[in-house]
C-alpha cells in the first residue's frame, strides 16, 4: 500500500463508520472499537513514513498544485494524530461500558463519535485554510450535540452558548481567509507564504482575524466563557474528548499557522501579546480551578489555564519553545482524558461531585484515584511525567530567550496547578469518611476504571519516552534557528 | 451602475441596522429575510447568479421559514430588546467605535488588489476540461474541491442530529389549511413545477448556473410548501430508507472516491472516461441528502408522513 | 478598479454591524441573527473577490461562498432548535 | 551487558508501581531489594561500557565513574541490609505507603549514581528526594510532621536553586551530558551565576551549615532503616551532583568554592560540638553526619576552586564517602543492635570509633588520605577535627547506653547484613588507599596522630561527665526560626484575627462570595449576557490589537 492512502483512510475510515451507524439505526459499540483500533494503527502505521521522510502529502483529486488539496502528515500532525488515536481508543472502552444500557445514547454518540474523530484526523491533517475552516465547523457541529447527551434540558444553555461563540469564530477566521485569498490567490498552507505581498494593511487583517477566530475556538482567555459550562456539563467521555482534543485542535492550528503561513506576517510584538494572553489564561484558569466547588468544573477551568501554555510558544519563537507547546498538547490531552473519565467515575458512584461531601471514596474507588492521582502529577508538571518534560523546555526557552517574565508565569502556574490537585484530593480522598452517607450510584466497572488509569499512565510515560517523540516532531517550519 | 450599486448597499445597511436595532423580534427577522434577498439581487449583479439562487432559497427562505418558525414557539414579547443605540452610554459608544474602525479598515482592506492574479482560480478555468462537468462552480466543489464539498455534508448530517436530538419540532400550524382552500390549491398547481425545476437545477448545474446545492434547496422548499399547505408533516418515527437517503450524498461520495484509489491511483480522482456519470450520480444523491436535511431541518423532526396519516 | 466600491463598503459595514449586534444583543435568536449578518458580509466580499479574475469570475470563491452558506444555515438551524428547546425547558419550569 | 545499568533504576520503580497497587508484600520488596542490589555488585565488578539511550527522556546517558563506582558498591550492601531491618514495616496498613517511598527513593538514589546527563539526574536526584519525605513522615506523630515540614521547605528550596542553575545550563548546552558540562560553562555569560545556583543547591541535600537543620531533624524521626539510607546514601547526591555538574579547576567559580571551604570546616567543627551536646542517640549520629559532611566539603571544594587536582583529589573523597556511607549507615541500624550481647556492643564501638579515626580502622585510612593530599593548615585541622568528632562519638555511645532499647529480638540474617556492612566500612578504605597512604596510617606519626586526639576527647568526656551540660535543641537554628515565626503569627493573630490554612482558604472563597452569588446567577442563561458580551467586545479589541501589532 502506498503511504499517502493512509491519510487518507484517516479521514474517511472513521466517517465510513459514522455513516454507517446512522444508517443502521441501531448502536454497535463494536464496529466503533474496532475503529479506533484501526484508526490507531493506521496511525503507528504513518510513523515510519514521517520519521524517514518528514512528512508524507497525499493529494486528493490528483489536480495540479495552486488549486488542489492535499492532506499533509508531518511531525507535528502526527503527534496530534496519535494523541487522538490514544484517547479515543480509551475513550471508546469507557462508552462502551458507560452507555451499555443506553439505547438511544448509546446510538448517538456512536454515530457522532466516529464522525468526531474522523473530523479531528481530518483537521489535523489539513493543508488548505478553508479545509480548516470546514473540518473547524465539523468538529465543533460533532461536539456539541455530544454535550446533549448528557441530557438537552442540563446542557443546553451551555450548549447554545458553545455553538454561539464557536459560529462567530469560524466565521470570523473565514473573514481572515478571504482577506489572505484576495491577496495570495491560493488556499494551500505551503504556498501561502511566498504567495503573500509584503506588509499590505490586507494581509496583517487577515492574519488578525485568523487568529481571533482561532482563539476564540481554543477558548483562551478572555474568549473561554463558553467552556466551563460545556465541559463540566457534558457526560464524562465527551468531556475527556472536548477538554483533551477539541480545544486542541484549535490551538494545535494556531502553531501551525503562525510557523506556516503566517510566518512572514507575524512580529514579535504580536507574538508577546498572544503570550500575555496564555499567561493571563494560566493564572486566571488555575484560580478559578482553585474556587470551584465542583469536581467537573474544577477540571473544565484546568483546561482554560493549561491551554495557555501552548500559547506560550509564539513570544519566544524556538525550538525549544515549539518542543514544549506541542508537548504539553500532548501531555496535557492524556492527563486530562484521565482526569475527566475518574472525575466520571466518582461522579458516577457518588451521584454528585461536590467537593465537600466526598469523603472518605478511596476504597471503592482506588483505582480511579491512582488515575486521577498520576494524571494530577503531569498536569502539575512534576517529574517525570510529560508535564514536566513541556514545562521543561519551555522555560529553557524562556531562559534561553532572556524572557524572564514567562519563567515566572510557568513556576507560578505549577504552583497554582499544584494547589487545585491538592485540595481536591485533600477534599475528595484523604479525609476519612465520616457517617457515610447512602451512595445512590454505582462502583463503575473495572473497563471505566482502567481506561482512565491508563490515559494516566501514558501521561507519565510521556515524559519517560520524549527524546524520540520530539526528534519526530522537529522543529518549527518558518520559526528561527 | 454605480448608482445603482450604491443604492444596493446603502439599503443592505440599513436593513442590517434594522436588523439589530429593531425593538421587536419580528420585525428584526422580517428585516433579515428582506436583507438576505436584496444581497441576492447584488449578487446577481456580481456575476454569481448561482450563489443568489443559494442565497435566496436557503439564506432567505429556508431560513427566513425557520426564525418565523421559531419566533412563533417562544411565548409573546420573548428576545423582544431595546438595544441601546451608539450613543446611548459609554459602551456603545466604544463598542460603535470600533466596529467602525474595524470596518473602515475591512472596506481599505477589501480595496487593495495584489499584482498578480488569483492563482487556483487561473488553475481552476485551466483545469475545466478534465473536471466533467462545464461549469466552474460545480467542477470546483464537485470535483477540485470536492474533498470540502464532502465534509460540509458531514456538518449538514451532524447539524441534524444535533437537531433531532433536542426534539423540538417547529411547532405545527393547524389552522391554515381549514381557514380557506385557495394555498392547498396553489400548493398542488405548483408543486409539481417546483419539483421540476429543482430538478432541472440539479441537471442543470453541470453547465449553467445551478447544482447540488441550489436544486436541492428548491426541492427542500417544495417540502416546506407541502407542510405548511398541510399536505404532510414531520413525524417522530425514521426508517432505515430515509436515513440512506440522508447519509447518501456523502456516502456515495466517499465510496466513489475510496474504491476508485485503486482505479485512478489517488482518491477523489475519477477515471478519465467515467467523469460525467460520476459527477452526475454524486450530484444527485447530494441533491436528495441535502433537500431531505433541509426539509427535516425546518421540521426538527427524525421523520416525515402525510397528513393524517399515522 | 478606482474609487470606492459601495459593495465593499457594504460588505465591510455587514460585518461591522454582525459584530456590533453580537455584543448588545442578549437574546440567542438575535445573536445567531447578528453572526448571520456578519457571514453574509463575509460572503459578500468573496464574492467582490472573485471578481478579480480579468475572464470570468473566480470559480474558488464561488464555491466557498456555497459550502459556507450550507455550513451557516445548517448551524444557525441547529441553533434554533436548541432555542426552542430552551424556551420548552423554561415554560416547563415555569408552570 | 549495558543494558544491566538501566536494569538497576528501572527495576526498583516498577516494584514502587507494584507495590501503588498494592501487588507486593514484605517478601516482594526483600526480593526485589536483594536482586537490584545483586545487578549493582555485578555492574560494579564488570564495570560495564557507557549506555547511551536516546530515546529515553531527553537523552539518557548512564555510565559508572570513579566515584559512584564505589557508592553503588556501598548502596548495594547498605539497601539491603536496611531493607531486611526494615521488616514489619512494609507490612500492615501503612505497609504499602512505606513500600512505594522506600522503592522510589531507593531507584532515585540508584540511578543518580548512574545518571551522566543533567535532566536525568535532575529527574532521579528529584524522585529520591521527593520520596524520602514519605520516609521522613512515616511515624505520622506531631515530631514526624514537623521533621517533614522542614526537610520538604529546604528539599523545595534546593530544588529550586537547582531548578534555576539547570535551566541555565539548559539554555546554553540542551540536556549536556557530564563531559559536556566544562564546554558548556565555557561558553556562558555569566558561569558564576548557574555554578552557585547549583553549588547551592547541592549543598541543601550535603547538609552543609546553615542548611543542615533538615538533618538532625529527620534522622531521629524517620524509622531507624530509612535514617541509615538517608545518612549513608542520600545526603551524597549533593556530593556527586557537585562533582558532576561543576566544571573543575573553574577559575569564576573560586569565590562561591572557598566560601564553600570555609563553610565545610565551620560545619566539621561546629556540628560536631552542638551534637555533643544532644540526648538522643539517633540526633547525635545525625549531627556527625553533618560534621563529617563538612569534612568532605572541603576536598570537594579544593578541587572546584581550582586550588588541587582532580586526579588525586577523586579518589580520596570517593574513599573517604564510601567509608563513611557505610560506617554511618551501619551505626545507625546498630540503634537496633545495642541491647543484643557484648560483642554487637563491641563492633558498635569499634564502627563508632572508626569513624574518629581508631588506628587500624577504615576511617584512620580515610582521614589519613585527606591529609596526605592537602596543604597546610588543613592537616592540622582535620586533625584537631577528630577531637570533636571523637568527642561527638563517645556522646553517641553514651546515649546509645543509656538508651533503654526495645529488647526484641532480630533474625539472624538481619544481624548477618549489618555486620556484612560492618565489616565492609572497615575493610573498603584498606582495599581503596594507596600504598603511601597506608604507610602513613601504619607509621608512628599516624598512629600518633590517630590516638592523642581520641584520648584527649575521652579524658574531656569523662571529665564532664557528671557535670551538668547546657542542651541546644535538636536541628539547633531551626529553634529561633520558628520561636520566631511563632511570634509573627501570634503578632498577626492579634492584629487581624485567627490564621489557620484551612480557614484560610475559606476566607480566601468567602472574599469573593458576593462575586460568586453574581456568578452563580450569570450562569442562568438569562443573566450571562454580561459576561458574554464581555468576550464580545474582547473579540473586536483583540483584532484591532493584533492589526496594530502586525504592522
Amino acid at each position: 500500500m502506498r503511504p499517502d492512502v493512509l491519510p487518507v483512510m484517516l479521514v474517511f475510515l472513521p466517517f465510513l463508520a459514522g455513516l454507517l451507524q446512522f444508517i443502521a439505526g441501531r448502536p454497535a459499540p463494536r464496529l466503533g472499537n474496532v475503529l479506533v483500533g484501526v484508526n490507531l494503527l493506521l496511525v503507528l502505521a504513518l510513523i515510519p513514513g514521517v520519521a524517514d521522510e518528514g512528512a508524507i502529502v497525499a493529494n486528493l483529486g490528483g489536480w495540479s498544485e495552486p488549486l488542489a488539496i492535499h492532506l499533509l502528515a508531518d511531525g507535528l500532525a502526527l503527534l496530534m494524530l496519535l494523541l487522538t488515536a490514544l484517547l479515543a481508543v480509551a475513550v471508546s472502552l469507557y462508552a462502551m461500558a458507560a452507555w451499555r444500557d443506553q439505547h438511544h445514547d448509546a446510538l448517538r454518540f456512536w454515530t457522532l463519535w466516529p464522525l468526531l474523530l474522523g473530523s479531528l484526523n481530518a483537521l489535523f491533517l489539513s493543508r488548505d485554510l478553508f479545509n480548516i475552516y470546514v473540518t473547524l465547523e465539523l468538529v465543533t457541529l460533532a461536539a456539541i450535540p455530544l454535550v446533549l447527551l448528557a441530557g438537552p434540558g442540563k446542557t443546553v444553555d451551555a450548549a447554545l452558548r458553545y455553538l454561539l461563540f464557536a459560529l462567530l469564530g469560524s466565521l470570523i477566521y473565514l473573514a481572515g481567509v478571504a482577506l489572505l485569498y484576495a491577496q495570495a490567490g491560493t488556499l494551500d498552507l505551503a504556498l501561502l507564504a511566498d504567495a503573500l505581498p509584503d506588509s499590505t494593511l490586507a494581509g496583517s487583517l487577515g492574519a488578525s482575524l485568523i487568529i481571533v477566530g482561532i482563539l476564540i475556538k481554543a477558548a483562551i482567555l478572555p474568549f473561554h466563557v463558553w467552556l466551563p459550562a460545556a465541559h463540566g456539563g457534558a457526560p464524562a467521555a465527551v468531556s475527556a474528548i472536548l477538554s483533551a482534543l477539541v480545544v486542541k485542535a484549535a490551538a494545535y492550528l494556531l502553531l501551525r499557522l503562525w510557523s506556516g503561513p503566517l510566518d512572514p506576517l507575524v512580529t514579535p510584538a504580536a507574538g508577546q501579546l498572544l503570550g500575555a494572553l496564555g499567561a493571563l489564561a494560566i493564572l486566571f484558569g488555575s484560580w478559578q480551578a482553585f474556587r470551584q466547588e465542583r469536581l467537573k468544573l474544577v477540571v473544565a477551568y484546568s483546561t482554560v489555564a493549561q491551554l495557555g501554555y501552548m500559547l506560550l510558544f509564539f513570544p519566544m519563537a524556538v525550538t525549544a519553545a515549539w518542543q514544549g507547546a506541542v508537548y504539553h498538547g500532548l501531555a496535557h490531552g492524556l492527563a486530562k482524558g484521565a482526569l475527566f473519565l475518574a472525575a466520571g467515575n466518582i461522579l458516577l458512584y457518588l451521584g454528585h461531585d461536590r467537593l465537600r461531601e466526598m469523603r472518605g471514596i478511596d476504597r471503592p474507588l482506588a483505582v480511579s484515584l491512582l488515575a486521577f492521582g498520576l494524571a494530577g502529577v503531569s498536569i502539575m508538571g512534576l517529574p517525570p511525567s510529560g508535564g514536566f518534560t513541556a514545562k521543561w523546555l519551555l522555560l529553557t526557552a524562556s531562559v534561553e530567550t532572556g524572557q524572564w517574565w514567562w519563567t515566572i508565569t510557568l513556576l507560578l502556574g505549577g504552583l497554582l496547578a499544584a494547589a487545585y490537585v491538592f485540595r481536591v484530593l485533600r477534599l475528595a480522598f484523604l479525609q476519612p469518611p465520616e457517617n457515610v452517607p447512602d451512595r445512590p450510584g454505582m462502583v463503575p466497572p473495572p473497563l471505566m476504571a482502567w481506561s482512565a488509569t491508563v490515559l494516566a499512565v501514558l501521561a507519565i510515560v510521556l515524559g519517560v519516552v520524549s527524546a524520540p517523540l520530539l526528534e519526530l516532531l522537529g522543529s518549527p517550519v518558518g520559526g528561527s534557528e | 451602475m454605480t448608482a445603482l450599486d450604491s443604492l444596493l448597499a446603502l439599503l443592505l445597511l440599513l436593513l442590517a441596522a434594522r436588523c439589530v436595532s429593531a425593538r421587536s423580534l419580528l420585525q428584526a427577522i422580517v428585516a433579515f429575510i428582506v436583507l438576505g434577498l436584496l444581497l441576492a439581487l447584488s449578487w446577481v449583479r456580481l456575476e454569481a447568479p448561482d450563489l443568489a439562487l443559494a442565497e435566496a432559497a436557503i439564506g432567505a427562505g429556508l431560513l427566513g421559514v425557520l426564525l418565523l418558525g421559531t419566533w412563533r414557539s417562544l411565548p409573546l414579547g420573548h428576545g423582544n430588546e431595546r438595544i441601546p443605540l451608539p450613543w446611548q452610554g459609554l459602551r456603545p459608544a466604544l463598542i460603535t467605535t470600533g466596529c467602525t474602525v474595524l470596518a473602515v479598515l475591512l472596506t481599505v482592506a477589501l480595496h487593495q488588489h495584489p499584482e498578480q492574479a488569483a492563482m487556483s482560480g487561473l488553475a481552476a478555468l485551466d483545469q475545466l476540461d478534465a473536471a466533467g462537468v462545464d461549469q466552474p462552480v460545480t467542477a470546483v466543489l464537485l470535483n477540485f474541491r470536492a474533498y470540502d464539498t464532502l465534509l460540509e455534508m458531514g456538518v449538514l448530517l451532524m447539524a441534524l442530529i444535533g437537531t433531532l436530538m433536542l426534539d423540538s419540532p417547529l411547532p405545527r400550524d393547524t389552522e391554515l389549511p381549514a381557514r380557506t382552500m385557495l394555498p392547498a390549491t396553489l400548493a398542488q398547481l405548483f408543486l409539481p413545477l417546483i419539483l421540476l425545476i429543482g430538478l432541472y437545477l440539479v441537471w442543470a448545474g453541470a453547465y449553467s448556473p445551478g447544482g447540488a446545492f441550489q436544486g436541492g434547496a428548491v426541492l427542500a422548499g417544495a417540502g416546506v410548501l407541502l407542510i405548511l399547505t398541510g399536505f404532510g408533516e414531520g413525524d417522530g418515527r425514521d426508517g432505515w430508507v430515509l436515513r440512506a437517503l440522508l447519509a447518501g450524498g456523502a456516502l456515495v461520495f466517499t465510496l466513489a472516491g475510496l474504491l476508485l484509489i485503486p482505479v485512478t491511483g489517488a482518491f477523489m480522482a475519477y477515471p478519465q472516461g467515467l467523469v460525467t456519470p460520476i459527477m452526475v450520480l454524486i450530484e444527485f444523491s447530494l441533491a436528495l441528502s441535502i433537500a431531505l436535511s433541509l426539509l427535516l431541518l425546518y421540521t426538527g423532526t427524525p421523520g416525515l408522513r402525510r397528513r393524517g396519516e399515522r | 478598479m478606482t474609487g470606492i466600491e459601495p459593495l465593499a463598503v457594504a460588505a465591510a459595514g455587514l460585518m461591522g454591524i454582525g459584530l456590533y449586534g453580537f455584543c448588545l444583543c442578549r437574546h440567542a435568536v438575535r445573536r445567531l441573527l447578528s453572526i448571520n449578518l456578519f457571514g453574509n458580509g463575509v460572503f459578500l466580499a468573496l464574492i467582490l473577490i472573485a471578481r478579480r479574475l480579468p475572464d470570468g469570475p473566480d470559480p474558488v470563491p464561488h464555491a466557498m461562498v456555497l459550502t459556507g452558506i450550507v455550513i451557516a444555515v445548517s448551524a444557525t438551524a441547529f441553533g434554533l432548535a436548541l432555542v426552542r428547546r430552551q424556551a420548552r425547558t423554561r415554560g416547563d419550569d415555569e408552570t | 551487558m549495558s543494558m544491566l545499568l538501566m536494569l538497576i533504576p528501572a527495576l526498583p520503580i516498577l516494584l514502587a508501581l507494584a507495590a501503588l497497587s498494592g501487588q507486593i508484600g514484605r517478601h516482594g520488596a526483600n526480593v526485589g531489594v536483594m536482586l537490584t542490589s545483586a545487578l549493582a555488585l555485578l555492574v560494579v565488578l564488570l564495570d560495564p561500557a557507557p549506555l547511551a539511550l536516546p530515546w529515553l527522556l531527553l537523552g539518557t546517558h548512564l555510565a559508572l565513574d570513579e566515584l559512584s563506582r564505589v557508592l553503588l558498591f556501598c548502596a548495594a550492601l547498605l539497601w539491603p541490609a536496611a531493607t531486611l531491618a526494615a521488616g514489619e514495616l512494609f507490612a500492615g496498613r501503612d505497609g504499602r505507603r512505606f513500600g512505594m517511598s522506600w522503592l522510589f527513593t531507593m531507584a532515585g538514589n540508584l540511578g543518580m549514581l548512574l545518571s551522566q546527563d543533567l535532566a536525568s539526574f535532575y529527574l532521579c536526584f528529584a524522585v529520591m528526594t521527593f520520596s524520602a519525605y514519605g520516609l521522613v513522615v512515616h511515624k505520622a506523630g506531631n515530631e514526624a510532621f514537623r521533621a517533614g515540614r522542614v526537610y520538604l521547605v529546604l528539599s523545595i528550596f534546593g530544588e529550586s536553586l537547582l531548578l534555576a542553575g539547570i535551566f541555565l545550563l539548559a539554555a546554553e548546552g540542551g540536556n549536556p551530558a557530564v563531559t559536556d558540562i566544562p564546554e558548556v560553562f565555557a561558553g556562558m555569560d555569566r558561569p558564576q551565576l548557574a555554578g552557585s545556583l547549583l553549588m547551592a543547591g547541592f549543598a541543601v541535600k550535603m547538609g552543609v551549615i546553615p542548611l543542615h537543620v533538615w538533618l538532625p531533624l529527620a534522622h531521629p524521626a524517620a524509622p531507624v532503616p530509612a535514617s541509615a539510607v538517608l545518612s549513608g546514601l542520600l545526603v551524597k547526591g549533593g556530593l556527586v551532583g557537585w562533582l558532576r555538574f561543576l566544571p573543575d579547576q573553574e577559575t569564576a567559580l573560586q569565590t562561591a568554592a572557598d566560601l564553600l571551604l570555609i563553610l565545610g570546616l565551620t560545619g566539621a567543627f561546629a556540628a560536631a560540638l552542638v551534637g555533643s551536646l544532644q540526648q538522643r542517640p539517633k540526633t547525635v549520629l545525625a549531627y556527625s553526619t553533618v560534621s563529617q559532611m563538612g569534612l568532605l566539603t572541603v576536598p570537594v571544594a579544593l578541587v572546584l576552586g581550582g586550588r588541587a587536582e582532580t586526579q588525586t583529589m577523586l579518589p580520596l573523597i570517593a574513599l573517604f564517602a564510601g567509608h563513611h556511607a557505610l560506617a554511618k549507615g551501619a551505626l545507625f541500624l546498630s540503634v537496633d543492635h545495642w541491647h543484643g550481647g557484648r560483642w554487637r556492643q563491641l563492633l558498635i564501638v569499634i564502627a563508632a570509633l572508626g569513624i574518629a579515626g581508631l588506628p587500624l580502622t577504615g576511617g584512620l585510612v580515610a582521614k589519613a588520605a585527606l591529609k596526605s593530599a592537602t596543604a597546610a593548615p588543613l592537616p592540622l585541622l582535620i586533625t584537631l577535627s577528630s577531637i570533636t568528632t571523637s568527642l561527638l562519638l563517645l556522646r553517641f555511645l553514651q546515649q546509645l547506653s543509656a538508651d533503654p532499647g526495645q529488647g526484641n529480638r532480630l533474625p539472624a540474617f538481619v544481624t548477618a547484613a549489618w555486620g556484612l556492612v560492618l565489616a565492609a566500612a572497615l575493610l573498603l578504605p584498606w582495599v581503596l588507599a594507596d600504598p603511601t597512604v597506608l604507610g602513613y596510617a601504619l607509621s608512628g606519626a599516624g598512629l600518633r596522630d590517630a590516638v592523642w586526639p581520641l584520648l584527649l576527647a575521652l579524658g574531656v568526656a569523662l571529665m564532664l561527665r557528671r557535670r551538668r551540660l547546657p542542651t541546644i535543641p535538636e536541628g539547633d537554628l531551626v529553634a529561633p526560626i520558628e520561636c520566631a515565626l511563632r511570634h509573627i503569627k501570634a503578632l498577626l493573630q492579634r492584629s487581624i484575627g485567627a490564621i489557620d490554612p484551612q480557614d484560610l482558604q475559606q476566607r480566601l472563597i468567602a472574599s469573593v462570595r458576593p462575586q460568586r452569588r453574581f456568578r452563580v446567577a450569570l450562569a442562568r442563561w438569562s443573566m450571562t449576557g454580561e459576561q458574554q458580551s464581555l468576550a464580545a467586545v474582547a473579540i473586536i479589541a483583540m483584532v484591532l490589537l493584533l492589526l496594530l501589532l502586525l504592522t
